[in-house]
């Protein structure tokens, strides 16, 4: 290795873009490729039974968006301070606190979707990407990086959780957003025309069932395999 | 035939390696070991003979075993909706026009469910490149079977292509599902489309007839599951008076629901059509005894325990009622002895029959949401075959292991 | 990286009290804000057993109150008809009531609120008298409210909701169409006694004649006999109270 | 013991008798009348290296032309070379046969007119500690009739087993009878014992037929444990019986020999030579005559077939039709098989063959079978595949002709889903591929059962 | 009877998984032989036996809105429930940790057996969530008891039934694309579909 290039080396580097290439791969990687629900198999638990319709689906979106983005961001903010032997419980609690923070101005602001997603924000606490990603990521990364990293987890989650809630919706109750899709296409037909809304899919073996088939078509189509 | 075979062979190497269909031989295949058995020979090392039996000559036993039931269930379907519409109330009479009504309505969910089944089978079998599994024979005659008449067809489509999908081409084929394929399809409908699968209007066809005065439509299960709560008259009285004014007979006496001459899904409605079926399964060995005599013994153990307690009228029922009402005798012959999602182990048969007959009578007499539990208790053993099964061969292993070091 | 021990206690004290501090300032800002918006989520209940959920659904927040303000006034009563104020020293109003909780309570020892529907502004002009209801349906909890008119006897509306009720089946107590089978049905029959409204079962039948059956719900029997018993039961709470209105109101038509 | 609920045994200070009730009989038409018959003399002879399992790098040691005697080493295993695989006959080596690769067929030996024997001397076992002996036994070509229990294989003359297993009936279809074939042979058979008794740290088990009277010709043999089994095939099988006298546990060894393998011993014991002569059955359906031939092992068939058929389609089978190889007219006879099999070819198409009745056999009773009304008629049985290959269907048959207690099923879906685990645990080292040949017979789902099995040892074998 | 009602609801009805889908991730990871799954599901029948309990006491005395009256009437006012999760999941983490110390001490050969679960477990949504519906539905002490110990059977029944099936799934010739997971999932949700047998089940 001759002078120059060590010397090049050591210079200082230019910063890197606000959304270079790598930093978009943060982003897009858990969105299909890499997703934390389909391919990693985390989080499945806390938000399914929320999908029987869109709406909470998407305050649940939001809702694990913000914590996810936010825990990785003061998480990594303190990696360097945080006492390696708990640093677990460091995590646990600054999540909970995120969690409780949502719960608490869902409470105040849309009590509606405060009685409709109930335990199940607290449980955000427990899902396995929100750990994954402060363990994973954050603790040994910069904090622009980390909320990227952290945007793209949630998002690759949210859309799954979507796109289960979508065809839960539609399917089950014959609506999207709570506007009556099944009413307007009967309407088209004329009166005889009725669609039957499925029972089975505002079941949770619904949610498992078209998690089941996204994932089947999902991974047919990126070649993952597990073994 | 010798023409037959002619065709055959020349279309042959369109399809084999090579071939311009290469990727329908599946599909070809079925259609001419359809026809005719292949010719090919044992190899060279190991057995160079073999059983007369095939799998395909197994499960078509299995279809000829519930012909009884499809008959009866076919005539039944025209004499209660006779009954229930003020035509004669003779069992025989006007014979020609009530077999008429069941075939109107019986045979087209029959192709239904072969024509969905089969398509489906087709399709996987063509892609996955697997033979064409002889099991959608059995589930094609199984499906129409237990649901009720009025069912509609593109319920019947639908249950069919969601249970032989999901239930069992997803596991690879006939011999790895976990779930029994029919009683998938019944349990898709009874929480998908509740309204047409429950409750007292969907068991007998009315069409645009009126029902008599005093018609009620309700299935034995219901009639006593009303006396359990009523309490004003024991389950016996209640079955017994049940229609007596309009009819003037009595609709579920014990003869009645033995023969099979009550409201209920297609096939299911007689015991004693059922029971030939069991003698057929059991007399050819293609349905496991044990499960079968441990499934009714389940039963009526459960409904005796139940007559101890005796909380209420249900509970009150004598055992024996429980063998004759509902699907019980039919789910536990042709269901529950599915040889692919019962228990696989001789003893786990016995296990496994035994708690289906109990939980059947569990969920009759404490489910009001379910009155037929031997859909649910077939499918839940189902779900815990694999874990009575793992048990016991892990027993085998264990008796093994500890001669080793003894 | 290995810290001291002190270190640590530091740090975890800190961090404590730092996330604390931020709790209790969101709880202590937001505290006000919750409340209110649970007692508009008990009033807007309360109301669709008198106005259409429509129209409740494009009320705001300040309509809402505005409107439950002017219109409902309440007050509690107990299994005897008695008018509640305060019990064990602490003061009893209908909007501190929890339907849920005292229903796990002897019928004896429960609070029974009572919501009077009357005229803008004026207490005296009642038009309807608002039950709560509850109980159990198939799978889990079904409640409602029960508007009377001021006769004690014809229903003047219905409201009804559920926990967890088969979609399609016993969930349909909340639409509109079954809600109003009830409306114009009496709970009292021609020799006085409570008798309540009976869902039927079977569905499609005809039951104007008869002015305590209303048609049922096909494949839902268990639902209906649920809210068959939850009518039965809370109007049965509230005979003693319903009783001396009747009473009152019958003198005063006479 | 085990559980193993079918079977009762009862314990006598020498030997058991044990009954089985699990199995089948497969009862065939072409049964070898018990007389010899008078067939031409075979004329070659071959040694086959794919009759001995696990003989894994075979050598050669003879070029085609050189002369041998009966007893001359014709071919070593180069992973266990001192175990000589000697010529049966004495005459010219007229072939080596090689297959793709060069792997190596068939050696064959076209015999003198009167057989000349290699001398290796009388042994006197008293004389000859047992490692000794072990290596004369060895080096003489008798050996590889002495077969290891786990897989199967060839022994190892440097093992000691526990002990040491005869089977002296055959309960294979169409198998010749024991004593019939042995008669005469009492003084080899004693010698042979003996030998056997001395390369054992345990004991020689003797089990014959409990259906029947004790054949003459073993009755007064001493030095084995003389243990009876009854009931319906395989209970005539070595593995069978060893489930029951004293079952395989991992890490054990144990030998089993056919009973003309413990003459051949005798006779190289009592006169120095290996004399591979044995009589065999000629049967099967498709034969004119049926019966007995003296002729020595690795024989050509087709004296005994040609000219004796009653019809042309024909598939000749070295061994039994459960467990044989398929041979052609001019093929060899297996160097473990006693019997010829000749049966119809079944290679014909048959219209709605799976649902039109039939009287051919089966164990089963499903829907237009026939057989079971008679019950006591002799099948003629042919090669037809009767099916394609399905997943597999449980409904609890394996079990039901399989008299151990072993889990068939999951032991062959642990095969197929290569978990070593699971098939060590569900008794690998208790079977070889002739104790499930019945399940391969009555499986609806025409699985490749002993060709399975194969695959299971040797994943153990090797792994 | 209400309290073996309320066990039996608990285990079938309200199955952790089949109805609320909690501790799914662990359900899935850990499902995959029955030896296994039974000493996670052990160990949740332990951690959830002991938490419910456990937090309902923190929820009863420290949290609720005027639940700190028993130190002192004028505390009446104070509502703390803002802290409840937070709360709920430092008790189970250090409940977890307690747990691992003293079966370790008195109980070598269960801390043989459960010990690598234990750290699994205080991030199992099905143990915080038990707390989590302990406080919604106003369970009392023996209730809650009852439906931890409840809860814990239903999700261990649930994950050896599925890895026994898993077990067995290894012999079956499942598409690429749902390998694991995906078969996973349609499983669950056939065993949810056979769960519902339960559901409406009235004692």
């Amino acid at each position: 290795m001759s002078a120059e290039t060590v010397e090049k080396a050591i210079a200082k580097k230019p910063a890197e873009a606000l959304l270079s290439k790598r930093r978009k791969k943060l982003i897009s990687d858990p969105l299909v490729d890499d997703n934390p629900v389909t391919i990693q198999v985390l989080g499945i638990c806390s938000a399914l039974a929320v999908t029987t319709q869109m709406k909470p689906t998407l305050v649940m979106a939001i809702a694990v968006i913000f914590v996810i983005v936010m825990s990785n961001f003061v998480i990594s903010l303190m990696r360097n301070t945080v006492p390696g032997r708990v640093r677990i419980i460091v995590q646990l609690a600054v999540v909970a606190t995120l969690v409780t923070l949502v719960n608490e101005l869902l409470k105040a602001f849309a009590f509606d979707m405060y009685k409709e997603l109930s335990v199940f924000v607290g449980l955000i606490i427990t899902n396995c990407i929100v750990m994954g990603r402060l363990e994973a990521f954050a603790m040994g990364n910069k904090p622009y990086d980390s909320v990227l990293d952290g945007f793209g987890s949630a998002l690759g989650y949210s859309w799954i959780i979507l796109a289960v809630a979508f065809f839960r919706e539609l399917f089950g109750s014959g609506s999207l957003f709570g506007l009556p899709i099944y009413d307007y296409i009967s309407g088209l037909f004329g009166p005889d025309f009725t669609l039957a809304t499925n029972g089975l899919m505002v079941s949770p073996v619904g949610a498992f069932m078209i998690l089941g088939i996204i994932i089947w078509v999902q991974r047919t189509k990126t070649g993952y395999v597990e073994h | 035939m010798k023409f037959l075979r002619d065709l055959l062979d020349k279309q042959k190497p369109l399809f084999e390696k090579g071939g311009k269909l290469e990727s329908l031989y599946y599909a070809f295949e079925a259609g001419e070991t359809f026809m005719f058995s292949p010719k090919h020979t044992t190899g060279i090392k190991g057995a160079q003979v073999k059983d007369a039996i095939d799998l395909k000559r197994m499960m078509i036993t299995v279809v000829i075993a519930m012909i009884p039931c499809l008959l009866f269930g076919i005539y039944n379907t025209g004499h209660q909706h006779f009954l229930a519409t003020g035509g004669t109330t003779g069992l025989w009479e006007d014979f020609g026009d009530k077999t008429w009504v069941g075939v109107k309505l019986v045979l087209p969910i029959i192709i239904v469910a072969y024509a969905a089944g089969g398509i489906v089978e087709a399709i996987f079998a063509v892609i996955r490149k697997h033979p064409i599994n002889e099991g959608f024979l059995v589930t094609g005659m199984l499906i129409p079977l237990v649901v009720p008449a009025t069912t509609p067809l593109w319920q019947v489509a639908l249950a069919t292509v969601f249970a032989v999908v999901i239930a069992k081409e997803v596991f690879g084929g006939t011999g790895m599902n976990i779930l029994n394929v029919a009683m998938t399809a019944r349990a898709f409908l009874y929480f998908a489309y509740p309204a047409q699968i429950s409750g007292d209007q969907v068991w007998t066809y009315l069409g645009d007839r009126t029902p008599v005065d005093g018609f009620s439509g309700a299935t034995a299960l219901a009639v006593v599951y009303n006396a359990g709560v009523d309490g004003t008259q024991s389950a016996v009285e209640a079955l017994n008076l049940h229609n007596v004014e309009a009819l003037n007979q009595s609709l579920f006496n014990f003869t009645n629901m033995f023969m099979g001459w009550i409201p209920g899904s297609i096939g299911e409605t007689s015991t004693l059509m059922a029971l030939v079926g069991a003698l057929i399964l059991i007399g050819t060995g293609v349905g496991s005894w044990k499960i079968i005599v441990s499934g009714f013994a389940g039963a009526y153990i459960m409904g005796f325990v139940m007559n101890l307690l005796a909380v209420n009228e249900y509970m009150a029922l004598p055992p024996q009622y429980h063998w004759v009402m509902g699907g019980l005798a039919f789910g536990i012959v042709f269901m529950a002895t599915d040889p692919v999602s019962a228990s696989q182990t001789e003893t786990g048969k016995w296990i496994y029959g035994l708690l289906i007959g109990i939980l059947t009578v569990i969920i009759r007499v404490t489910n009001p949401a379910y009155p037929e539990g031997i859909m649910l208790a077939v499918l839940f053993m189902n779900v815990f075959a694999p874990l009575i099964d793992y048990y016991i061969v892990k027993a085998n292993k264990t008796r093994r292991l500890q001669r080793a070091t003894v | 990286m290995q810290q001291s021990n002190t270190y640590i206690i530091t740090f975890s004290v800190i961090l404590t009290v730092v996330l604390g501090l931020l709790l209790s300032g969101t709880s202590q800002v937001l505290g006000p804000k919750q409340k209110e918006a649970m007692a508009l989520d008990n009033k807007k209940q309360i109301l669709g057993a008198l106005i259409p959920g429509e129209e409740i659904a494009v009320m705001t927040p300040e309509e809402v109150n505005s409107y439950y303000e002017s219109r409902v006034s309440t007050i509690v009563v107990d299994i005897n008809g008695k008018e509640v104020k305060e019990r064990d020293g602490v003061a009893v109003t209908a909007e501190t009531v929890d339907i849920a909780k005292n229903y796990k309570k002897p019928k004896e020892e429960r609070l029974f609120p009572v919501y009077i529907y009357h005229a803008e502004g004026n207490p005296e002009d009642v038009a309807n008298y608002v039950l709560p209801l509850y109980g159990a349906g198939l799978w889990n909890a079904i409640w409602g409210y029960i508007a009377l008119d001021t006769d004690m006897n014809t229903v003047g509306g219905i409201t009804l909701a559920h926990a967890g009720e088969t979609p399609g089946l016993g969930a349909r107590i909340t639409e509109q169409e079954v809600q109003s089978r009830y409306v114009g049905k009496e709970i009292y029959d021609e020799s006085g006694n409570l008798v309540a409204v009976e869902m039927q079962k079977g569905e499609g039948y005809d039951y104007s004649g008869s002015p305590h059956k209303v048609d049922g719900m096909s494949g839902a029997t268990i639902t209906a006999k649920g809210v068959n018993n939850m009518l039965e039961n809370y109007l049965g709470y509230y005979q003693a109270y319903i009783e001396t209105k009747k009473s009152s109101t019958t003198v005063a038509v006479l | 013991m085990g559980r193993f609920s079918k079977a009762h045994s009862s314990k006598t200070d020498m030997s058991k008798i044990v009954k089985l009730k699990k199995g089948f009989d497969i009862n065939m038409v072409g049964k070898a009348k018990q007389e010899l018959a008078d067939f031409a003399r075979a004329q070659t002879f071959a040694i086959k290296p794919t009759d001995f399992i696990g003989l894994q790098r075979p050598k050669v040691l003879v070029n085609e032309g050189d002369t041998v005697k009966a007893g001359t080493p014709i071919l070593i295993d180069k992973a266990l070379d001192q175990v000589i695989y000697a010529a049966p006959v004495s005459g010219k080596v007229v072939e080596v046969k090689r297959g793709d690769r060069r792997k190596l067929l068939e050696v064959s030996i076209l015999a003198d007119a009167t057989i000349t024997y290699e001398q290796f001397g009388q042994v006197d076992i008293a004389s000859l500690d047992r490692d000794a002996l072990a290596a004369k036994l060895a080096a003489s070509g008798i050996w590889p009739n002495i077969i290891q229990r786990p897989f199967g294989v060839v022994a190892n003359p440097a093992d000691t087993p526990k002990s040491i297993f005869i089977s002296a009936f055959d309960t294979h279809p169409l198998a010749p009878d024991c004593a019939f074939a042995l008669k005469g042979q009492e003084r080899y058979l004693q010698a042979g014992i003996e030998a056997l008794a001395k390369l054992t740290s345990g004991k020689v088990h003797l089990n014959i037929d409990g259906s029947k009277a004790v054949p003459a010709v073993f009755s007064n043999l001493k030095g084995a444990q003389m243990n009876k089994f009854s009931g319906p095939h395989p209970a005539g099988n070595v593995g069978v019986q060893i489930h029951h006298l004293d079952p395989m546990n991992k890490g054990e060894i144990a030998w089993t020999v056919s009973p003309s393998g413990v003459a051949q011993i005798g006779k190289f014991i009592l006169e120095g030579i290996y004399d591979a002569s044995k009589v065999i059955a000629v049967t099967g359906s498709e034969l004119t005559k049926a019966a007995y031939v003296k002729t020595y092992s690795g024989a050509c068939v087709s004296t005994f077939v040609k000219g004796n058929l009653n019809s042309g389609h024909v598939r000749v089978v070295s061994g039994n039709v459960l467990t044989g190889e398929k041979i052609s007219l001019e093929g060899f006879l297996g160097f473990y098989h006693n019997q010829i099999t000749v049966i119809p070819e079944g290679d014909y198409y048959e219209f709605m063959g799976w649902a039109k009745p039939t009287t051919r056999l089966s164990y089963h009773r499903a829907l237009g079978l026939l057989s079971f009304l008679t019950p006591n008629k002799e099948f003629v049985l042919d090669s037809n595949g009767r099916g394609e290959e399905r997943a597999f269907v449980q409904t609890g048959v394996f079990e039901s002709v399989t008299p151990m207690d072993i889990l068939p099923v999951y032991l062959l879906k642990a095969i197929m889903a290569e978990d070593y685990d699971e098939i060590e645990e569900l008794g690998i080292y208790e079977i070889v591929e002739e104790d499930l040949a019945l399940c391969e017979f009555v499986d609806v789902s025409k699985h490749p059962v002993q060709e399975l099995v194969r695959k299971g040892i040797e994943l153990i074998q090797y792994s | 009877m209400d309290l073996f009602n309320l066990g039996i609801r608990s285990i079938f009805i309200d199955n952790m998984i089949f109805a609320y889908f909690l501790g799914m991730c662990s359900f899935l990871a850990v499902s995959k032989k029955v030896s296994t799954a039974m000493g996670l599901g052990a160990a949740v029948i332990f951690v959830l036996t002991v938490t419910v309990p456990t937090n309902w006491m923190l929820n009863e005395y420290v949290l609720k809105e005027g639940a700190l009256v028993w130190i002192s009437p004028s505390l009446a006012e104070i509502d703390l429930s803002f802290l409840q999760f937070i709360m709920f999941i430092a008790i189970i983490a250090a409940m977890v940790q307690l747990v691992e110390m003293i079966v370790e001490k008195f109980a070598p050969a269960l801390y043989g057996a459960l010990g690598i679960f234990l750290p699994l477990i205080a991030v199992n949504c099905a143990i915080l969530g038990g707390s989590l519906f302990m406080a919604q539905r106003d369970y009392t002490l023996a209730e809650s008891t009852v439906y931890g110990f409840g809860s814990g059977i239903g999700w261990l029944l649930a994950i050896v039934a599925l890895a026994a099936i898993r077990e067995k799934l290894k012999y079956s010739h499942v598409p690429n694309g749902l390998k694991g997971l995906g078969i996973t999932m349609l499983l669950t949700g056939l065993m949810g579909l056979a769960f519902m047998s339960f559901m409406g089940i009235d004692l």
